[in-house]
């Protein structure tokens, strides 16, 4: 290939075809869509010949594990068929975690450990089971020791899981109000919605549980 | 500007030399950065340079600047009062009695302070002049996440959680729920109260008499302290610590200490 | 690698080198973000050893049009810088940054994990809600451990997003770190006397968060 001396183009010489083969390698990758033999001749330097090096490209991606692929008109890397397995990782659909479990997960976070009647008592309303069965669910919350008070409530404490899911270091390194009020996130308007007295509601309709059967679920 | 009078009293190049200003004072990030850029005309390595003369400059500019009648901000009239102290400091000879650090140490920091801004600026460029993802290099187009199984999982960020946070606290700004304990006895409390008493309580004493006072007259106040003392006279009776008796349904509430009795 | 006989995995025998390196290839390629080496090692059939297929896929890519570059603890395809000339299709304009939020970019990486007191004193001005704000945006910065000095202060420290874009292996490789060491220009060298500069206010205006509310939260 590197033989080819077009000495009718000397005024723009085009890159070594070795080049060429490398831009077109990265212009396909980045690509959003694939890639047309039209517009892989409009971004090469002028002279190239795109043609000639997707073929030394194609061959060079050839029984590797993603390859070089025509999609209609056009050019696309693609996983290889037979890697099909590896590329089986679970569609993990993701969905936002209701307000009502972030709040109860912040107050874990910020306060552990804490007991159930606490967290009621941070939130102004009750907790209810499938809340906290969610955060338990998730792994970022588990039962911490009982607490030394009368009753010897359960506590909840944070998991490494969720250190981990929020790229923290330890449940300490969580941004104080001061922090939180100078990086811009406390939104200081009273919610009216939450001024005194609105607390005593449920916080999902979840009916059944009211603070007192707290001790149902948690009592061995 | 301030003053009008200004404008008609100096001459012209006075009036540019105050726009100037302002228009420096302005691009100038604090003190310390106007500092480095009078540095600058020494034209020595910052290691070499003169704390002393720069002090100078610094005040010099700022009398300029106050002459003009430039509003200058807090922070660059407490530097210049410092260096004006600075410079006292390294021109006296220090007497032996003096106290706190020397002249020299205070300029050796300042100097310090200077160089470590000035390395850091040439740092930042360096680095923003670093080929960059999205405009020098480019991540796959298409990522292609194949995939054939489902599991739902819940996401949150670290910033969801700290509004929410946010959110509950600052809800708390307007409704203190500490305040809420005011009417309130707490098992706690009432533990906290008991607890020494029960060692006078030899013989059997009503479980009213450990109210605290001022708890009785109140309806609302006496129903939460005799709740929790209860509770709490539950909570010693587990511990071992006290017996209860009731002679019938509605009767009063005994107790006495239990060791007592063995 | 496949001398390793694990007498206990005869029944999960590893696929050949090669074919590790292709599953590799393809997981790697196939994500935009750098993919860990736990999440290599998950996915490949167990008895792999994904750091050894990963030597010989870098090899594979050396001075190709894609290149295999490591993130932190995680691995990426980019495309080569010097071919950014032929990306301008792909090209993303970037707010720019003011030269505030460039400055304390900058602090934050080569002092990490540095508090916000740190910047100040270093800047000379007070740090703005916006630029912390910006910067956490970008996810080039994020917050570290609390620092253990009074008020124990949180710290910022520099992403892997941030290692991503500016094509750095870790932190480590910052330029010019070694000598701004050598030079004591990293050190904390305390102030003699109080000197003015570290301005301790808030630059905008919001004054509602003196220094002790950030333990509030914390004190039991």
């Amino acid at each position: 290939m590197a033989e080819r001396d077009d000495e009718e183009e000397t005024l723009f010489e085009a890159p070594p075809i070795a080049e060429q083969e490398r831009m077109i390698e990265a212009i396909v990758f980045a690509s959003a869509e694939p890639v047309g033999m039209a517009e892989l001749n409009a971004r090469l330097p002028l002279g190239s010949d795109a043609a000639e090096a997707l073929v030394y490209l194609c061959k060079r991606y050839e029984g590797r594990g993603v390859t070089l692929v025509k999609v209609g008109d056009a050019w696309a890397f693609r996983t290889a068929p037979d890697l099909g397995f590896v590329m089986q990782k679970e569609r993990v659909e993701t969905r936002k975690l209701s307000r009502a479990a972030i709040e109860t997960l912040a107050i874990i976070a910020y306060h552990q450990p804490v007991t159930r009647a606490e967290i009621e008592e941070i939130r102004g309303v009750s907790v209810s089971r499938g809340t906290v069965d969610q955060l338990l669910e998730l792994e970022w919350i588990r039962f911490g020791r009982r607490k030394m008070s009368p009753g010897r409530p359960v506590t909840f404490v944070v998991t490494e899981e969720f250190l981990d899911h929020f790229g923290l270091e330890s449940a300490r390194d969580l941004p104080g109000l001061k922090e939180l009020r100078a990086a811009g996130l406390l939104d200081n308007r009273p919610q009216p919605g939450n001024l005194p007295g609105a607390a005593g509601g449920e916080d999902d309709g979840d009916g059944d549980n009211g603070p007192e059967d707290q001790s149902e679920m948690f009592e061995e | 500007m301030a003053d009008p009078i200004i404008d008609t009293v100096s001459p012209i190049d006075a009036r540019r030399a105050a726009e100037a200003l302002i228009v420096d004072v302005d691009g100038f990030e604090g003190p310390l950065d106007l500092l480095l850029t009078l540095s600058r005309t020494q034209k020595v390595d910052l290691r070499g340079v003169s704390i002393l003369a720069l002090s100078e400059q610094y005040l010099g500019f700022i009398d300029r600047a106050k002459s003009l009648r430039i509003e200058l901000a807090a922070d660059y009239l407490v530097m210049a009062a410092w260096l004006a102290f600075l410079k006292s400091r390294l021109l006296l000879p220090s007497e032996p009695g003096d106290e706190g650090p020397s002249g020299e140490e205070l300029a050796a920091h300042l100097a310090f302070q200077l160089e470590r801004l000035q390395a850091m600026r040439e740092r930042a460029a360096q680095i923003m002049g670093r080929d960059q993802k999205g405009r020098d290099f480019f991540a796959r187009g298409v990522p292609e996440n194949i995939a054939r199984t489902r599991r739902t999982t819940y996401t949150a960020t670290l910033l969801d959680l700290m509004q929410g946070y946010a959110r509950l606290r600052t809800r708390d700004d307007f409704r203190p729920y500490v305040m809420d304990r005011d009417r309130v006895l707490t098992l706690e409390q009432a533990l906290d109260r008991m607890r020494p008493l029960i060692g006078f309580a030899g013989g059997w004493t009503d479980l009213s008499s450990y109210l605290p006072e001022g708890w009785e007259a109140d309806p609302g106040l006496r129903r939460s302290a005799t709740a929790a003392t209860f509770a709490a006279s539950l909570e010693l009776a587990r511990e071992g610590r006290i017996e209860l008796r009731q002679a019938e349904t509605y009767a009063p509430i005994q107790i006495r200490r239990k060791d007592s009795h063995g």
